[in-house]
């Protein structure tokens, strides 16, 4: 494979494209409508119509408005159907002859997508994921091309830090200050993985760039491995998207069979494999070490850091670790240089930003906004604020690490920084919309409960301390607690923070530690009265 | 070795572990390999995975117990897998469950004494744009509501009824 | 190897290089609570009892993962290290049920040692009281999983001093569990090679030597026969 | 001055604690001299007094009754003492449990008519047999403690120490040797 070669294919597709595409969402929310029927229906309905010629139906990536699945998009006629059944492909075919339908049109000039700004998501919904030609046609491949043609590694260290870009999986680290680490450290065996163990409840951003554009994040990935000086990969994701794992197991595959991926790729001494691993349910192992050990088939069970898996990661050998989105990311930066991606985004936040929006909203689905985007904009402009006319109380984002941002800090831009100053974090992007009719003492409790079930058990602030805390949780929901065992909440929520072995202890205290923060009134108003004098004035008592 | 039931299933799995050159890293991608083939991972089957990939028994029971994906107990013909995912909990998924709960007359990670229905949960499946999310016999089935639940199981549930 | 300076609540020490901080820490005679670290096996970092705090770090560090380096300063015991120690002793207490009154350990236990010197009276967490057997079916040695505080002491020196592999840690968090083998009653493990190193290893009295437990006594019931004989017959020699 | 008013009270125990008391020996003279003793297993007092400065309770909460008169023993007490092992932890009585909600019943077949060798019947008289909680607990579960005691029994001497301690006014601290459980 060199240059002229993916040319070929590009130039190949390009001509073999049709005047008119009719694209159907072929991502996980749309196939559980039914989707892939209705692709079926279409691709029937087109042939029967004789529009074969002119007509292409395209199975794409998520078209990001999940709650209105199935998607199916006509370019000719600039128009998003929503909702589409098997039953009416033949009747949407037909407007393409100029016949009427009734089925439900959506708005492209909504800032639902309006507002959106596509750099990861650019080719989700546009391309067929399944097909590697479709990549390369859109410029796909090329930024490895260029990496390897003519950059050193240290030269791709240094563009990935002026990118700006930080770590999409959670806490924002900067990814070129990472890659520069493992590039360093000397070995003969280094290791990159992709974090795709999206174990955050209400977050699919991962799952959607997989099943979307499964080689952007290969591609990244063999880019970060010229970087750091590694030969192999593994992509870790979890056994509940199944879809995924078979969207990058054909794309392994696809990129094996061109020469992208394997021995001298584009006939230059860089060698690098993929190997996927498949997760069992564990949340704990999207912590980097437990992530590490469960690659190396074991328990996935987090280790203190340092060392870091910079210096000692997988097998002991120097290993980098990044997230689908950051690694989706990559390509972009590297064919469009990292100047223009730092022009995105805020002061110390660059780029974009995936978010899943869902809950108590009306638009739910996939968005992709610059950072520094307000929540405002986000779930009142885009998502459409709540639905049956209820009023938002808050957004939660983070998942279990994060915590609930109250309605009225909806102005904050989002970026790490800002997120973290609300006592929230970025996280990996879910972002869940909760509405008046939400108590948020139960929202506490549902995150601890989540905190004790993935308890790796290890260590025993995180194991026996959230026992303790939803214990706390519980008693107070059942209105037994008392101003005493709200101090002790507290007091544990700073303990387990601060002596927690993982991040996952760390941060289990933060939707508890925000919510008290922001809707204390509403743990008060549940507390019983300090019967039987116990400890007032927080102090025992002496004799005299 | 060949396994002494002479199960044609155990051949098959031994096959899928020389393709891993019966390395160690990959007791999981085994587990999930056994656990397909034979629905659940019993002691026999275990023991089996540990003498071909020359690893402790207590090693290969300690992985299989860590992940929740892994179950060590027979599950039912039909399964029901109600996502808690904060999207769906939020939007509800906790009265499906109940739901079904009160109807199967069995608690989540239960199966029915007729072995007919295992009641599942699962902490997020990244369904969250169309929830509440159902897995009905590996069928993501979207928006779901007690009344629909209900209407979906009817068919699995037939005893005490 | 080259020599490292350092502080220690205030005193300096120098070190070689390499060494973890309760290495060092312990040589200059500071001592620093652990229960998962156990001399001849490598740590772990699980029980968070030895956590101190290092200038310039926000994050606390194990003392017993953490290697020295040059000009570190630490402070082993400061008032928020004790206030976390006991909060973590209390909830090991809470978490499995420790009853020192009927322990074999009783006395000679480090959990129980570690409470004393922490000024730990009461535990103010309600306690768990989960339902954990207790296995005797081994012919020397006896679990009793309620006393269990899953360091993994005894898993460590199963595996990497004794080579059997025998015990590992099954499940994970509030029902993590030492186990043999498949989980199966310890005197049908087939691998475990009564070496009884787990059972030294033990910081309390989940594991014991049989015939050592309050409920093993034998009671003698001749003997009160004898007495009364004594008393009552003038009968000493039966 | 006047003497300050001790109680002493057993829950659900086995009397170990107040035998350890007893063990006092001549010290209990002194106390004598100090205290006015209102209220004990070892005196013959029906009602719990009002205005009581010092009460030490052993045993821990097994039944409605324990937990009655909890309430009122701390409505009248200015300083309450954990005394003994069950009181501080729930020790052996806490022991049913591990064997989950709803068991008291169970707990009660075993007890009264399994192993009973004569006239097997659950002992049932409401207002007078009083009914055992679900759960047992320690006494600082149910109402606020000042102060703990652990030991199974306490030995006089720690007994000693303590009292010494909070009868002259002080907050006790448990050193070295005076702290111990079992």
């Amino acid at each position: 494979m060199v240059n002229e070669d993916l040319n070929v294919i590009a130039e190949k597709e390009q001509a073999a494209r049709k005047k008119i595409v009719i694209r159907c969402c072929m991502a996980a929310g749309c196939m559980s409508s039914k989707s892939e029927a209705v692709k079926k229906n279409l691709e029937q309905a087109v042939n029967e119509a004789e529009l074969s010629d002119g007509v292409e139906v395209r199975g794409v990536g998520c078209m990001k408005l999940c709650c209105e699945g199935p998607l199916v998009s006509v370019d000719s006629q600039n128009a998003l159907y929503e909702k589409v059944t098997p039953e009416n492909a033949l009747e949407l075919v037909q407007t393409l002859k100029g016949g009427n339908t009734g089925i439900k049109r959506g708005d492209w000039n909504h800032p639902f997508f309006k507002k959106q700004m596509s750099i990861v998501l650019a080719n989700s919904g546009e391309i067929d994921p399944e097909r590697i030609e479709a990549y390369i046609a859109v410029e796909g491949y090329q930024a490895l091309l260029t990496v390897l043609r003519e950059m050193t590694p240290k030269q791709v260290v240094e563009e990935m830090v002026k990118s700006g870009l930080r770590g999409r999986g959670g806490a924002g680290f900067p990814t070129g200050i990472k890659w520069g680490t493992v590039a360093k450290t000397e070995s003969a065996q280094k290791y990159v993985i992709c974090n795709a163990d999206e174990g955050d409840p209400g977050a699919f951003m991962d799952r959607s760039v997989l099943e979307s554009d499964p080689h952007s994040v290969l591609e990244g990935m063999a880019i970060a491995a010229y970087a750091v000086g590694a030969n192999q990969g593994f992509i870790y994701v979890r056994a509940e998207y199944p879809l995924a794992i078979k969207r990058l197991q054909t794309a392994i595959k696809q990129a094996k069979q061109l020469g992208l991926l394997g021995s001298s790729i584009f006939e230059s001494p860089f060698n690098f494999n993929i190997d996927i691993r498949i997760g069992a349910g564990a949340f704990v192992c999207g912590e980097e070490t437990a992530l590490m050990a469960s690659v190396e088939g074991k328990r996935g069970t987090p280790r203190p850091r340092p060392p870091f898996p910079a210096e000692s990661g997988l097998w002991g050998c120097p290993t980098l670790i990044n997230n689908v989105e950051t690694f989706a990311n990559v390509p972009p930066i590297y064919r469009k240089g990292a100047e223009w991606f730092a022009s995105i985004g805020t002061e110390k936040s660059k780029g974009t930003k995936v978010f899943a929006l869902a809950g108590k909203i009306n638009n739910t689905g996939l968005i992709e906004v610059p950072m520094g985007t307000t929540l405002r904009q986000i779930v009142e402009e885009m998502g459409g604020g709540a639905p049956d006319g209820r009023e938002i109380k808050a957004v939660q984002t983070g998942g279990p690490s994060g915590g609930c941002i109250p309605a009225q800090h909806l102005d904050t831009p989002v970026d790490y920084d800002s997120l973290m100053k609300l006592g929230s974090i970025m996280g990996s992007g879910g972002m869940i919309v909760m509405d008046d009719s939400t108590r948020m003492v139960d929202v506490a409790r549902y995150f601890m409960e989540f905190c004790v079930d993935e308890s790796c058990g290890k260590c025993v602030p995180c194991r026996a301390g959230t026992q303790q805390m939803l214990h706390l949780l519980e008693k107070i929901l059942n209105r037994k607690a008392t101003g005493h065992d709200l101090a002790k909440l507290e007091e544990l929520c700073d303990m387990v923070r601060h002596t927690s072995l993982c991040g996952l202890g760390q941060t289990a205290p933060n939707p508890t530690l925000s919510t008290l923060r922001f809707f204390r009134k509403e743990y008060e108003e549940l507390l019983q009265p300090e019967e039987f004098g116990r400890y007032e004035n927080g102090e025992a008592r002496a004799l005299k | 070795m060949q396994h002494a039931s002479g199960d044609k299933r155990f051949k098959i799995l031994e096959a899928f572990m020389k393709k891993y050159q019966f390395r160690h890293d990959a007791l999981i991608e085994i587990l999930h390999k056994a656990q397909e083939l034979f629905g659940y991972l019993e002691d026999d089957l275990l023991l089996f995975v540990a003498f071909k990939l020359k690893l402790p028994p207590s090693r290969v029971y300690g992985v299989a117990t860590f992940y929740h994906f892994f179950t060590l107990k027979p599950q039912g013909k039909h399964t029901c897998v109600v996502c808690l995912g904060t999207a769906c909990y939020v939007k509800g998924a906790d009265k499906v469950l109940a739901a079904v709960e009160a109807r199967a007359k069995i608690k989540a990670g239960e199966t029915t004494p007729d072995n007919e229905l295992s009641l599942l949960t699962a902490r997020c499946i990244g369904a969250c744009g169309i929830a509440p999310a159902v897995i009905y016999d590996g069928a993501v089935t979207p928006r779901q509501t007690p009344e629909t639940a209900l209407e979906q199981v009817k068919g699995w549930i037939s005893h005490g009824q | 190897m080259a020599a490292k300076t350092l502080t220690i609540d205030g005193t300096q020490v120098s070190a070689e290089e390499g060494a973890t901080v309760l290495q060092v820490a312990r040589d200059h005679g500071i001592e620093i609570p652990t229960l998962c670290h156990l001399e001849g096996v490598y740590d772990v970092g699980a029980c968070r009892l030895c956590l101190v705090e290092v200038a310039g770090i926000a994050k606390l560090l194990p003392a017993c993962t953490t290697k020295i380096s040059e000009g570190m300063e630490l402070k082993t015991n400061s008032e928020r290290l004790q206030k976390y120690r006991r909060m973590t002793l209390e909830l090991l207490f809470a978490e499995r049920s420790h009853v020192c009154a009927v322990c074999v350990s009783n006395g000679h236990c480090e959990l129980q040692t570690l409470a004393y010197s922490h000024g730990m009276e009461h535990v103010r967490y309600d306690y768990c009281f989960p339902k954990w057997k207790v296995d005797v079916t081994h012919r020397l040695f006896g679990m009793d999983h309620n006393r269990c505080i899953l360091c993994a002491r005894c898993v460590r020196v199963c595996w990497h001093i004794e080579g059997a592999g025998t015990k590992n840690v099954s499940g994970r968090g509030a029902s993590a569990n030492i186990i043999n083998d498949l989980n199966q009653p310890w005197g049908q493990s087939d691998s475990c090679t009564e070496c009884g190193k787990c059972v030294m290893s033990c910081p309390t009295g989940a594991l014991f030597h049989k015939g050592s437990t309050v409920a093993e006594m034998v009671h003698d019931r001749d003997k009160l026969e004898f007495i009364v004989n004594a008393r009552e017959k003038k009968q000493w020699i039966v | 001055m006047d003497r300050l008013k001790v109680a002493t009270v057993w829950l659900g125990g086995c009397a170990g604690c107040h035998m350890s008391f007893l063990d006092l020996d001549e010290f209990l003279i002194e106390l004598a001299g100090k205290i006015e003793l209102v209220y004990s297993p070892v005196v013959d007092v029906k009602e719990y007094p009002e205005n009581v400065d010092v009460c030490l309770i052993e045993g821990a909460v097994c039944n409605e009754d324990n937990l009655e008169i909890l309430h009122k023993i701390r409505a009248r007490t200015k300083v309450l003492v954990s005394f003994g092992d069950c009181a501080v932890t729930g020790n052996v009585p806490a022991l049913r449990n591990k064997l989950g909600l709803h068991n008291v019943e169970n707990i009660l077949q075993r007890a009264y008519v399994e192993n009973a060798q004569n006239n097997p019947a659950i002992p049932k008289a409401d207002g007078i047999v009083p009914r055992l909680l679900e759960r047992v607990t320690p006494v600082h579960e149910a109402v606020s403690v000042e102060y703990f005691l652990p030991g199974c029994p306490p030995p006089a001497d720690r007994i000693k120490a303590l009292m010494t301690q909070v009868l002259g006014g002080k907050e006790p601290k448990l050193e070295g040797a005076n702290l111990k459980f079992g």
